[in-house]
């Protein structure tokens, strides 16, 4: 049966006739032969479309997605929130799926106009006037923050806040090996940044907090920017796009750089990618943005449109002096994220944060009321919060799998062995849970429960 | 008044209009969210947290129905261009067809449903799958292991630059120089930088190819490694690669392969055999992932076994008990991604690896030159290739006699193309190329759409010379005509605050 | 040479030409077809059965790649007008925006992949959502029971008919004739006739509704029934229901009710109360299944308590054990689909009920009814109205005037709507009106659209009078212009081999 | 939260203020005051679309789709084929779903050319010269056969193989109520049409075969031409789609109308609906052709577009004396066949035919050898055929869905009680098994192996 090469074996020989050869291997005679694969790769042969399906199929059985059979309550910057079926049939439209960076803007005047969209609304999120087209996904974007706050103040030195995801650190500390940037990290006291007990030394460039932190605890904006303050430094907080629904915006509040994940914003959990790296910054910084920009314009008829612009920062252009490498980024992501938000619109995101905060903290109530678990810091939160267990994390998640949860995540499955943002005596005992608004008061009935039992 | 959601005079089907914005479309007060019904206590949420905390008013997002929304981005998706309507042959792209059965798989519950965070005795699925695609693509590369972690071909550099470093310093040395082609891709030298090395530019010679003699000038041991692409962004075979690699092995360099070209090369020669060391694939380019408009893609990392100690983690690797945990290596440069990597795309290369197999992969890097190659020698007489010798899977083309006869240049070209039912090639890229035409027709592109591309070009041409204004002109087919990009550089509007503030 | 699958110049984004028919992009040998691999042994067919009954040649389908196939039909779908796309305020057809959500319940696996043929144990999800709707529609027409076998309205029309015919042969009465008014749908006196009736057509009168005058003066005793659409196709609600209803029950006949229109009252008034005794329902318009194109829909029927022996058979019925299994009435007229009736468009209907309920029923009723009369009030000094009363959810507007005045007809109205980026309504029905433009906005579109709407209409009635060419030519902005239908008649081209035999 | 109305109650109250209404109430002030509902509707309260698509999750829950847990052998007019994605994906598009009949040409191309497709691979498929643009069903196909045959013929009485799938003779019987048609079966003997033995009487119209028949067994349609000779009558022919593939073309014996059901041709088992039904016929009924048509032309500047034609058939324009009442058919099946049709080709539709009859023979192969099962008829046969069973066929079937299996169906099931077609001995222990290429050589092992058991 067929592939999807559409050549028949006639034309392939007329095609070759055309250019004078007398096989297919001739095509590669500029390959030195020694190189070439004598007995081709040690790969299975071909198969077919349906049997390649039903591999896939099969693979897929032996995980366990979240739904009626494991109903999902673990969130750690991947959250099961709603997302309609009028997001998955608009951001699956071919032209969006299948068009490449919009190199020709005559012809992508749809994807273009999507990510003009999807700028402003996240520009609205963050409370800041600039937006990029997206980067990669959470840990990347906050990278990119640090990177664009260290070359605007020319100091490497970043003080980052333990609150920030442990992976998030652990991206910001390998790309730092490149970048030579020297993070510094500021300890959590009862789940809030303790700005006071920041390492001392050279003025900083950069403060970097969460809001809310890993532990699902909320910051005090207001304290991180008057550390900033003492050095001059930019202030870059990673915000999750959600709690942003009821928040005051960290652009109101001094950010100078707004990062986050922007999965929650139409994305499935997708085992944690293709994810979508939320990237806003002030005015003075728009020459240092990482990664494409979408403008409005006019053509030359007068009509409104939309390209690429600022092109000069990017590497295709500006190449070892470019303010990022990023080219490929996650623009579907971008297009869904912006049809999202244009279906939840400012009252249903307020919804839908609202809702997963009384979720979560009805969830905690039982848990600690019911069943006495005792929480892990005391400090405000919203949808998320970490509560720490008698048993190990693992064994408590591996008990209410079995009873139809994922219970939450590990802490110390985030944790790098490095990583002090917990106490020792804790680590292993610490479970970070997420409530959405999509999880009934049967559900949270059922997993307190379940969790009480589990968690001894 | 707001603008109607019901009118699509902007559908190129009915008319020329702009598409309002979503904002424009905006009504205050209408809503299309719907939440299920829960039951869960609905306290106020300003007695759960600080009022302090809260914003007062909520934000400015749109306000519309259901209808408008899908009206809007329907009309939004007709003015778009997508491999699904036509031929894209947008060189160094490799914008191929790819198959829906795909978006199926990317979208089973099985795969689509599972959160990162879930433990690996629920998730053997995905790392089952995510081994054996690491097994895959070193078999494809002739590398000993890899990272799947990089969510795109500039994050497989950074990472490639990164494990230089780490091998490097892991020998106590300090080397501060990496060597590109002057024909690289702007990804390259961007990477360099943010690699904390040094960028060497080394220039083609008149084949197009590495000038090996320039390049051993520039080798010595502050020389970390070399970034090539091969086949080159010039479409060519860097014939002297033994050569090369040698001459950077001897001073202590490590060989990168940028895999943006692999399409070309797959099932006929790998890396690995070449003498590179650290190799990163576009899978959205050579292994069925759609690009979405500008991504998502990944940029899995291969490499050596000297190098393996030094992959980033956690890796998912095989367990005694023939199951797939979770490990870090030893020496580690640590982790690049939030999660796993941007794992539905890992999990469609992986379907595409499986469907083509051993032989199927070779056919598509042979279907992907023949089809290069016939375009290069059909259109050899009308836009002379930057160099005239075989290519591979993608040829550069030049419309400088074109420019210099009628004053039609290569943007004219691209633009008159989009007239004639064609994406344009890629222009002015590589730099090296004067007035470059970088075209890619990929293996999925049939004999006869070659025809009528080729066809296309040659008309354009004559055309020029009759009537250049023509191609000026153009697109005048197309929704928007030629945009003004310097105004919209000038004064930036980036949001729609921004025009409203400009107007 | 076949013609080139990747060429894009007849998506109206880039060009306007032609699409080849997929036959002319097939190139002998070329396939897209995959199978699963079996492992059943290969037996050649003609040991299997007698060679005689084989065919010698496959049939002549194309042989397409599946890149073409896509090119082909995505070019196909930028060529097609959609209710996504924009406003489709075609009267009588009810184009509302039918919400994604239902289009995923259509596809769930649950539903989509149960064999018709499944024993009631294995399918009781099936059976019970069925007889949820049975109870839903009877409780939204005021019927007693239903069958949801019929496949459309005119389906459900026939089925009517002949519960009728079984009725009155129950009662040993030989009915020859059913009356309908001048207004009624084509399928009322096509369905009538396959019901074995003679059609009795009775006028409207100087309002648009049945003249019941003249409607007693040909009721009689041989009279089988009436069909009477409420509101009617003038959009006007039948005020005399109850008089008419008297008085066809007096002489001993049924009254039929299709609905058709039953957006207009959904919630509001129900067919049963006003005296009906056989309604249809067109799922379809009212509940939530897109057209298609042209179809699916579903047409089932709901009837009194005095009919319901009579119903199609097998019904989903609640078994004493709490289930649901099939039973047959015992009079029943017998089966009317290859199946159960359009199963997953039952499940929309379903699922669309449930989500309105109670008073979301209402509201749409109310919205589609507020809308169609807003537009009657703001056209009526451009396109007067053919009766000057409120309407119920469409408006039947009249070019009359205009026509006489610059020779501008109805259908050119029609055509230069569609170059002001709104689909046409229906033009030149009802029959009994002149030059009719019969509007439907529906409740699914929003103030701002029906302003715009309203200034297309103004702005081409005052076009008209400066330069009525213009509406003669319209439309041009389209990716064909008027097509020559006599010349589509005279010399019927209907496949690939018409052509090939006419050229 | 929201419906799908757009309108807001400011907006509301504008309008109604626009008509001068006091209330939305007043709208309906032309319904006789006691007719209209007082207390509303009955129903429950409307709900929220995520509760709407939880609910019907949960019905489709209480079904037992095939796939993985209930291997599908069942066939009975529909069938279990491979249908791709990339049919799915298109024949999914937004513009040919949410579109309408298309009565505006100029902007509905994309479904009239579609259509234009259709109707040539249904022509081609039948060997016949013209073809609708779809039906129903194959059941309603059959009655538009007959229809048309009576009329062309002037002749009532219509010669009906029992051959021809029960369900459909049940619908026949059911509409010739109205149309007066007097249908005659013609029994069957050992699995084929015995034309000798059909009753006799004056010259009938139309003679119905189905090839094959609904046992499964090849008709030999030159006897039922000759049949329709003596009399003068119009030859009408059930076909299957997929058997087509590679039987002689019904049009190249004489069959004068080809009707058949096309869910084989990319549609899901949807539990019997919406289906399609196919429609072609010879040139000379053209006129007479029940449905929508449509054909080729041009435009005012000369550019191939389509139409629909031959309008003066239809019920709109002819009324009373229409062809047929239909009007909204099974457009978007029949654009899915026709993407199906072109995803499979001549080779891949032979290929399908040609699997499904190997398939189906071995597994007869080791019902009986393997495993002594009978088979009801000998006649020759391609994917489908009858087996007689020792249990009642209902037990048999119950047996084999614990087993994971959709054992076939039972031929009682389908039959009506005055159905004749099969002894009345063996009516009940008879299960009619269908076998598609998508089976593999394990699964009709473990089948036949679970039938023996069960067939007991
Ligand atoms: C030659 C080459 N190298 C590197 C890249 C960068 O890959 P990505 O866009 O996935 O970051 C590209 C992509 O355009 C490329 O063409
Ligand atoms: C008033 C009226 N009656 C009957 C029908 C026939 O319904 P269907 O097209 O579903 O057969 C229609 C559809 O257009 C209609 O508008």
């Amino acid at each position: 049966m067929a592939d999807y090469l559409p050549h028949t074996d006639a034309e392939v020989a007329e095609m070759l006739g055309f250019l004078g050869l007398g096989g297919l291997d001739e095509l590669f005679s500029v390959v030195p032969a020694a190189l070439r694969l004598a007995g081709g790769l040690a790969l299975d042969a071909g198969r077919s479309e349906p049997d390649v399906v039903g591999e896939l199929e099969a693979l897929g059985a032996q995980n366990r997605p979240i739904g009626r059979d494991l109903v999902c309550f673990a969130g750690a910057g991947a959250y099961d929130h709603e997302v309609p079926a009028v997001v998955r049939a608009l951001a699956g439209r071919s032209e969006f799926v299948t068009a490449y960076t919009p190199y020709q803007a005559e012809v992508a005047q749809g994807v273009l106009q999507a990510v003009f969209e999807y700028q402003t609304m996240v520009a609205r999120l963050a409370g800041l006037p600039v937006a990029n087209a997206s980067l990669y996904d959470g840990a990347t974007a906050l990278v990119e923050g640090l990177n664009l706050a260290t070359a605007a103040t020319g100091r490497p030195r970043v003080l980052l806040s333990a609150g920030v995801h442990p992976h998030w650190r652990a991206v910001a500390a390998t790309l730092a090996r490149g970048t030579g940037h020297a993070l510094e990290e500021v300890p959590l006291d009862d789940g809030r940044t303790a700005w006071a007990s920041a390492p001392q030394g050279a003025p900083v460039g950069a403060v970097v907090v969460a809001q809310p932190n890993w532990l699902g605890c909320l910051e005090d904006l207001a304290a991180a920017r008057r550390r900033a303050d003492v050095d001059g430094a930019l202030l870059v907080v990673a915000a999750d796009p959600i709690a942003a629904g009821v928040l005051r915006a960290p652009g109101s509040l001094g950010a100078d750089v707004v990062v986050g994940e922007g999965q929650a914003l139409g994305t499935r959990l997708s085992f944690g990618g293709p994810y979508l790296g939320l990237f806003a910054c002030a005015r003075e910084q728009v020459r240092r943005l990482p990664g494409r920009l979408v403008g409005e314009t006019v053509d030359v008829a007068g009509t409104r449109g939309y390209v690429t612009t600022l092109r000069a920062r990017e590497q295709d252009i500006r190449r070892e002096k470019a303010t990022s490498n990023v080219c490929t980024n996650q623009t579907l992501m971008a297009v869904t994220a912006a049809i999202q938000l244009s279906w939840l619109g400012p009252e249903g995101l307020r919804e839908v944060a609202t809702r997963s905060a009384q979720g979560a903290h009805y969830c905690l109530d039982q848990l600690r009321t019911a069943h006495g678990v005792t929480v892990t810091a005391s400090a405000p939160f919203l949808r998320e919060f970490a509560v720490t267990t008698t048993a190990p994390a693992e064994v408590v998640l591996a008990r209410l799998a079995d009873e139809g949860f994922l219970g939450g995540v590990a802490a110390a499955a985030l944790m790098a062995d490095e990583d002090r943002s917990l106490p020792p005596e804790v680590r292993d005992r610490t479970v970070v849970v997420a409530v959405t608004e999509r999880r009934t008061k049967a559900e949270i009935d059922g997993f307190a429960a379940a969790f009480a039992k589990a968690a001894r | 008044m707001s603008a109607p959601g019901g009118r699509a005079r902007s559908a190129p089907l009915l008319g020329r209009d702009a598409e309002p914005t979503i904002f424009e479309l905006s009504v205050p007060g209408r809503s299309a969210c719907q939440l299920r019904t829960t039951g869960v206590p609905a306290t106020p949420l300003d007695e759960l947290v600080d009022p302090g905390l809260l914003r007062t008013e909520p934000v400015a997002l749109p306000e519309v129905s259901e209808r408008d929304l899908v009206g809007h981005v329907t009309r939004l998706s007709h003015r778009q261009f997508s491999v699904d309507l036509g031929a894209y042959p947008l060189g160094s792209c490799t914008m191929k067809y790819n198959p829906k059965a795909f978006d199926e798989i990317a979208a089973m519950p099985g795969l689509a449903d599972v959160h990162p965070a879930t433990p690996a005795p629920l998730s053997q699925g995905w790392l089952e799958l995510l081994c054996e695609l690491e097994r895959e693509l070193c078999e494809v590369t002739g590398m000993h292991a890899a990272t799947l972690q990089p969510a795109a071909g500039a994050a497989g550099e950074l990472t490639g630059l990164l494990l230089m470093r780490a091998f490097h310093d892991a020998h106590g040395e300090r080397r501060t120089k990496v060597v590109i082609p002057d024909s690289a891709h702007g990804t390259n030298p961007a990477s360099v930088t943010l690699g904390g090395y040094e960028v060497v530019t080394v220039p083609s010679d008149g084949r197009g190819l590495v000038d090996v003699d320039a390049l051993r000038q520039v080798l010595d041991h502050d020389v970390a490694g070399i970034m090539l692409t091969n086949p080159n962004t010039l479409g060519l075979f860097e014939e002297e690669i033994e050569e090369i690699a040698a001459a950077v092995h001897e001073v202590g360099g490590l060989l990168y392969y940028d895999g943006a070209n692999l399409n070309a090369i797959v099932g006929v020669v790998r890396p690995g055999d070449m003498g590179f060391d650290i190799v990163h694939l576009n899978l959205h380019k050579t292994f069925a992932t759609p690009h979405g408009g500008g991504g998502p893609g990944a940029g899995p990392v291969a490499v050596a076994e000297r190098l393996v100690e030094f992959l980033p983690g956690p890796r998912p690797t095989r367990t005694e008990d023939g199951g797939v945990g979770w490990t870090t290596p030893p020496r580690s440069i640590g982790r690049l991604h939030s999660w796993h990597g941007n794992a539905l795309v890992l999990a469609r290369a992986h379907a595409y690896l499986r469907l083509h197999g051993r032989d199927g992969l070779r056919r598509v890097a042979e279907r992907a030159v023949l089809n290069a190659n016939w375009l290069r020698v059909r259109l050899a007489p009308t836009y002379a290739p930057a160099f005239d010798r075989p290519c591979m899977h993608e040829v550069v083309l030049t419309a400088t006699a074109l420019k210099r006869a009628s004053g039609v240049r290569a943007l004219d070209v691209a633009k008159r193309l989009l007239e004639e039912g064609f994406h344009a090639p890629t222009v002015y890229f590589p730099l090296v190329v004067d007035e470059a035409l970088m075209v890619e027709p990929t293996e999925t592109e049939s004999p006869q759409t070659l025809v009528a591309l080729a066809e296309a070009f040659e008309r354009i041409a004559e055309e020029a010379t009759a009537d250049p204004e023509r191609a000026h002109e153009a697109p005048l087919t197309t929704p928007v005509r030629r945009l003004d990009e310097a105004r919209a550089a000038r004064r930036v509007i980036a949001t729609e605050d921004d025009r409203t503030a400009a107007t």
